[in-house]
């Protein structure tokens, strides 16, 4: 599946609008608990982090041309490997967290190495029929392990860390949602790192013009299983903060409609930038939350919302503002 | 010998677009392939460069078997090309085009890229430099910063050689580098091509522009309905009855 | 709090925006605000929205009587419902949602069993009660003290069930269960197989298909293959369950038919066509036009047509029951005080649109959360539903 | 385990497998003219069962005439959606993909607030049951399966012999070429959007008798569809046809050996081993 050309903020130059831009993300996510500590936005928000986690590193491997419909496959098989490292071994969450990414990553290795082997739509679908399988697997397979249709119940909060002689807790809403702004920034910090470095430059590139890529003496195998296993990685870092936030692992929770949603959230946002997918997930998750009051309409409202906004920013919320900045240039142009 | 066609052959389903090629293209020179449209010279760069593989025959550069090896490969060792629709990373600069097709040379790992070190740093900083460097040659400095997808034709051309260039290749392989360029351009190219050869590289190239072609080429193949009907220098080449009958049989020579 | 909440307003103006006016539309009245959850669109939405209507039938009769009263204050009551689409995640933040946002103290309804234990990671810990009719084994039992089960589940109904199939028809002695692949199917075919080994029945098939399915043409063959003497459409919905009884006759299956955990039985006498309907038995649905029900029943069947031109089926009866029932403990209470709640309910039995109705299940769950009424077994007739016989719970015969 | 079942295993997995194909067809149809997935491709289908059930079991118009209608008015449906949205996302797959999705939100919301959440049943056009060697087929299943079997020679011959179903196919080869051979883009692409919708409200009348109508109903077939046309390659009418009988068969005898989840797995499965063996399908092109 060819992603839509985004007016992409050329990568590999100026550092200033990345650091800028992760200055803001950090700054908005510290500020958040100063000013309200209600548990519904604080939950909400929490989500919207991980959500972030995940969206970001889907437009990593959006960034290579390949719109992986497995990403939240990783994210479950980072979920159940925590949860299970945790119950069933008895590590404590902190090095169950590792190693659930780690083994997300490993498992993206030959998934990846598989599913790039096809292009396009193929690819599209091929990685659709993985995710099926991962979830099935969840679902109907070691129902003892994986607790099968009745889901993983009672899956314990992050453990306490020792802390310059206190112990750090994460069991209140506040305490979650300093863990996962934790790890989203360190991601995002890698993730915009990578961006904006060669590789960045590169993984791009492939999007525009695989064969010439290739051609120019690029391993576009090699980027693409790169960009495919960095991903999983991530996923697997929210998969297990997943697990032991909500405390409960369903295998509908990494099916088609979560991931469907994911991608939503990166191609409103705009897959040109590494920034796009944070305005998507940021402005879709707050407009999904409104539309709850609308009860047996909300679906409905959603849907309208998805096309018009489609249509009128097709190259994302993030290309927006540029594009009417141009516009208006174009008007001044043509002023005597 | 840098690059050798040994019987090389490739069919499509029924038709047969190359037929038992053989050919040897010598170190720094010029050497010329050209013929009717439809003779099959577009697929010969294809089968050499790796983008689809030859159904017989192999290839071999510089005494190394390289057909079957992927393109990213094949380039790795040493040959790089064009396209004939000039192909570029359109939402890109000029020297940000320049840079990808210089990450051979100068990749830094994911690591360091990650961790970055003054040493990533430096590397980044001689990269842009070289870069550059190669954009004067071209006559590009000027327009670095300048989106690859709105520059004039003329502009792209000359990019899409600069990031052939900036590869490191020592074999080019230029699929109609004067199309649609202006008379004083194509001398441009010339003396560019001409340098090229001057530095050691090996260029080969198709080409629709007689006139350029017997100007500026050492040897010249002339392929029809993917059959090797004649090679020798240009002045030969221009002599051969064989050559003549295969152009005025399809349509007039040159543009 | 006032100030950080306009500061937050700033930043998520359009979240506080909407949360203000909720806050404001109540002001002048005492309201009491009760949640419901449920999948309201996609392929479970009729659980959903059945749950709801039942919550709204009885609200509004609650409303038109002048509110509800308890203690000294009389309540108008809100219903804030929303949807989680069946979906596990989804359903914990509509759950935050209601607790925290709309201050809701009660959650009456719920379904689609993965979505109940994420719910409940929610509503236990803030002593929020939280009533279901999710068939999830898991979902009750001591450590979750704030939540019940209103309807009829599958380890009250089988073996009541089958007793009664095997005093009346004894010819029958192979049974065939299917059930949709999720909580709700593989506990109620647990709970047919055990109930059935119990009673000395063969298990012909003890078979699960994914929800969605519409052929069911590859596994009837399978399963009768195995010649039953009676199909249990155990735990299937009743689009669901249609289609494999009309498919088995097909087939040319012309045994016994049984429903455990049966739902709308109009909806699948419909889906499965009179002929392939008739004979079906089932202990857990109930007839809104039967002239065995009570006339209250009755008249909120007709009710319910009127206003949503559907006939109800046993979960939205289910959760106008427990409407009734969990305000009706807040008057016994008078308080709104969960715990206070908690233990009225528990006290003495209610009359209910059920007849009796008294709360127990401590010897299956370790804890009494388990709604109990007697049992309806119903057979289709000629395309009728009609009520054959009454079973009671242990737990009512006392 | 007897040859009978083995054989009638084998036919009900084939049974409705040509109403599957006649989904896919228009969803790959779609898919070579426009470049794009159509997600809510479900929700046409859906659309067809809805108008079957109004017009037959409601009105009581003759099944094949309602058949007819359900095509027409569905068809049109899908030209009015690729008139008013599609036409600006031709060849942009991505957010074609989202506001399909979109689209699909849309078309389920709307068919459960105007007909209702519970399924509607469809009485049965043609009863009875036919017997022969000890296997077993519904007259109903039959007569679908003849149908879908009709009217798939009937895209067949369209595409091949007919003005419009040329330039569809010239469209599906390489859009520009064709327009340059003065082939009307805009109509090729209402037309194609338009055929391919119908082709799945055809298969949604065809199948509201079999399996009653929801507002969800559109799910399943599409999944089968996507299956279909992977196994199958994209823009292969002999492919779907194929892929439709594999993944029968697949499901057919699967659900002999294994539970029903391990099949749907198996049929997947199926779609990974293809394209490993072949990235673009049994009758993908190189």
């Amino acid at each position: 599946m060819e992603p839509s050309r985004g007016l992409s903020a050329p990568p590999g130059r100026a550092l200033g609008a990345p650091i800028a831009g992760l200055a803001l993300l950090a700054a908005g996510v510290v500020a958040l608990p100063q000013l309200t500590r209600d548990s519904y936005y604080l939950d909400v928000a929490t989500t919207i982090l991980m959500n972030l986690a995940l969206t970001m590193s889907l437009r990593l491997q959006v960034s290579t041309g390949q719109l992986n419909m497995a990403h939240i496959s990783f994210m479950g098989i980072g979920a159940y490997a925590s949860a299970l490292l945790v119950t069933r071994v008895g590590i404590s969450f902190w090095a169950a967290l590792p190693i659930a990414a780690v083994v997300a990553a490993l498992l993206a290795f030959p998934i990846g190495g598989l599913a790039l082997r096809v292009t396009g739509p193929y690819y599209f679908l091929i990685t659709f029929a993985f995710s099926e399988v991962v979830r099935l697997f969840f679902n109907n397979f070691f129902v003892d392990l994986f607790g099968g249709p009745s889901g993983l119940v009672g899956i314990p909060k992050p453990s306490a860390l020792p802390w310059f002689g206190r112990a750090l807790t994460f069991t209140t809403k506040l305490e979650l949602y300093t863990l996962m702004a934790a790890l989203l920034l360190v991601t995002a910090a890698v993730l915009v790192r990578l961006e904006h470095s060669r590789f960045g430059l590169v993984a791009s590139a492939i999007r525009q013009g695989d064969l010439l890529a290739e051609t120019l003496g690029v391993n576009v195998f090699r980027y693409k299983l790169t960009a495919y296993v960095v991903g999983s990685l991530v996923a697997g870092v929210a998969g297990a903060f997943f697990a032991h936030s909500h405390q409960v692992l369903h295998s509908s929770d990494f099916g088609l409609e979560p991931m469907v949603l994911l991608v939503v959230f990166t191609v409103i946002g705009g897959t040109g930038s590494v920034w796009g997918p944070v305005a998507g997930t940021v402005l879709m998750t707050i407009a999904g939350e409104l539309l709850r009051e609308l009860h047996h309409y909300e679906s409905l409202v959603f849907g309208v919302v998805l096309i018009l906004t489609m249509l009128w920013a097709p190259d994302g919320l993030v290309a927006l503002p540029g594009k009417l900045a141009r516009r208006r240039r174009v008007g001044v142009s043509l002023a005597p | 010998m840098p690059l050798e066609l040994r019987s090389v052959g490739r069919r499509f389903g029924g038709l047969q677009a190359v037929a038992d090629l053989s050919m040897t293209v010598a170190p720094s020179t010029i050497h010329g392939l050209i013929g009717p449209n439809g003779a099959g010279k577009s697929t010969v760069f294809n089968l050499i460069t790796g983008v689809i593989p030859l159904t017989s025959g192999a290839v071999f550069f510089k005494g190394e078997r390289i057909s079957g090896l992927r393109p990213a490969e094949i380039c790795r060792l040493g040959i790089a090309r064009t396209f004939q629709a000039t192909t570029l990373f359109r939402e890109y600069t000029v020297l940000q085009n320049v840079l990808v097709a210089a990450h051979l040379l100068s990749a830094p790992g994911l690591g360091s890229a990650l961790l970055w070190s003054s040493r990533y740093r430096e590397r980044e900083r001689r990269a842009r430099e070289r870069g550059l460097a190669l954009l004067q040659t071209l006559h590009l400095a000027g327009l670095a910063d300048q989106v690859a997808g709105t520059l004039p034709h003329r502009d792209q051309k000359a990019l899409a050689l600069a990031m052939v260039l900036a590869t490191g290749a020592e074999l080019v392989i230029l699929d109609e580098p004067m199309a649609g360029l202006a008379a004083q351009e194509k001398a441009e190219t010339t003396s560019v091509l001409q340098r090229l050869r001057e530095q050691g590289l090996t260029v080969l190239l198709v080409e629709h522009d007689m006139k350029a072609v017997m100007g500026v080429c050492d040897t010249v193949t002339v392929l029809d309905h993917g059959l090797r009907i004649a090679e020798g220098t240009p002045r030969e080449i221009q002599a051969n009855p064989a050559v003549i009958e295969a152009y005025l049989g399809v349509e007039e020579p040159g543009a | 709090m006032r100030i950080r909440a306009s500061i937050a307003a700033v930043v998520i103006a359009p979240l506080a925006a909407v949360v203000g006016t909720v806050v404001m539309g109540g002001a002048q009245d005492k309201t009491l605000s009760i949640g419901v959850l449920g999948p309201l669109s996609g392929g479970a939405a009729s659980y959903g929205v059945e749950l709801v209507r039942g919550a709204e039938m009885k609200a509004d009769e609650i409303n038109k009587a002048g509110g509800l009263k308890v203690g000294a204050d009389t309540y108008r009551i809100k219903l804030v419902s929303y949807d989680h689409k069946a979906l596990a995640a989804d359903a914990a933040t509509a759950a935050n949602k209601l607790v925290f946002q709309d201050k809701v103290k009660y959650i009456i309804g719920n379904a689609v069993g993965a979505t109940c234990n994420a719910v409940q990671t929610v509503t236990e810990p803030e002593k929020v009660l939280f009533s279901f009719v999710c068939w999830g084994t898991n979902n009750l039992g001591p450590d979750k003290p704030h939540s019940f089960r209103v309807m009829l589940s599958q380890w009250e109904v089988a073996e009541p069930f089958y007793r009664w199939v095997k005093e009346k028809h004894p010819q029958i002695k192979r049974v065939a269960a299917i059930s949709p692949n999720d909580t709700s199917g593989k506990d109620t075919n647990t709970a047919v197989v055990k109930a059935l080994k119990a009673l000395g029945f063969e298990v012909a098939a003890d078979e699960y298909y994914e929800r969605g399915t519409k052929d069911f043409y590859p596994i009837l063959t399978k399963i009768l293959a195995a010649k039953p003497d009676m199909l249990d459409v155990a735990a299937a919905p009743a689009g669901e369950g249609g289609l494999i009884l009309k498919q088995a006759r097909e087939l040319g299956f012309k045994g016994a038919k049984g429903w455990t955990a049966g739902t709308n039985p109009f909806t699948i006498i419909g889906v499965a066509g009179k002929d392939a309907a008739e004979g079906v038995w089932s202990p857990a649905n109930i007839n809104v036009r039967s002239d065995f029900v009570s006339a209250t029943v009755r008249r909120f069947g007709a009710e319910y047509e009127k206003r949503y031109n559907e006939v109800p089926g046993v979960i939205a009866v289910a959760n106008y029951a427990a409407f009734d029932v969990i305000t009706k403990a807040m008057q016994e209470a008078r308080s709104l005080d969960t715990d206070k709640v908690l233990a009225a309910l528990t006290q003495k039995p209610f009359e209910t649109v059920w007849g009796r109705l008294v709360i127990g299940g401590k010897e299956t769950y370790g804890i009494d959360r388990q709604f109990l009424y007697p049992v309806v077994i119903s057979e289709v007739r000629d395309g009728k539903v009609v009520d054959i016989a009454q079973v009671l719970p242990t737990a009512l015969k006392k | 385990m007897s040859i009978d079942l083995l054989v009638q295993a084998l036919l009900n997995g084939f049974g409705l497998a040509m109403v599957y194909v006649l989904v896919a067809l228009g969803l790959t149809l779609i898919f070579s003219i426009l470049e794009i997935i159509n997600f809510a491709h479900g929700e046409f289908y859906m659309l067809g069962g809805y108008v079957t059930y109004y017009v037959f079991a409601v009105f009581g118009v003759n099944y094949f005439a309602t058949l007819g209608f359900a095509i027409l008015a569905v068809g049109l449906a899908g030209v009015v959606a690729e008139r008013l949205i599609f036409r600006y996302l031709r060849g942009k797959t991505l957010n074609a993909f989202i506001v399909s999705l979109g689209l699909l939100w849309v078309m389920q919301a709307s068919a459960q607030l105007s007909f209702g959440v519970l399924d509607k049943p469809v009485p049965s056009a043609f009863s009875g049951i036919v017997r022969a060697f000890g296997l077993v087929i519904s007259v109903e299943r039959l007569v679908v399966s003849l149908s879908a079997i009709v009217l798939i020679a009937a895209l067949y011959l369209f595409l091949r012999w007919s003005r419009p179903g040329r330039a569809m196919r010239a469209v599906a080869q390489d859009a520009d070429a064709a327009a340059l051979q003065g082939v009307d883009i805009e109509l090729v692409s209402a037309l194609g959007f338009g055929i391919g919708c119908a082709l799945a409200g055809g298969a949604g009348g065809l199948l509201a008798p079999v399996f009653a109508v929801s507002p969800a109903m559109g799910a399943l077939p599409v999944v089968k569809a996507f299956i279909i046309i992977i196994i199958g390659g994209m823009g292969s009418l002999p492919g779907a046809v194929v892929g439709g009988l594999l993944l029968g068969s697949v499901e057919g005898l699967g659900s002999l050996f294994m539970g029903s989840a391990a099949v749907n797995v198996l049929g997947f499965l199926v779609v990974i081993l293809v394209l490993l063996v072949r990235p673009r399908g049994l009758f993908g092109g190189a």
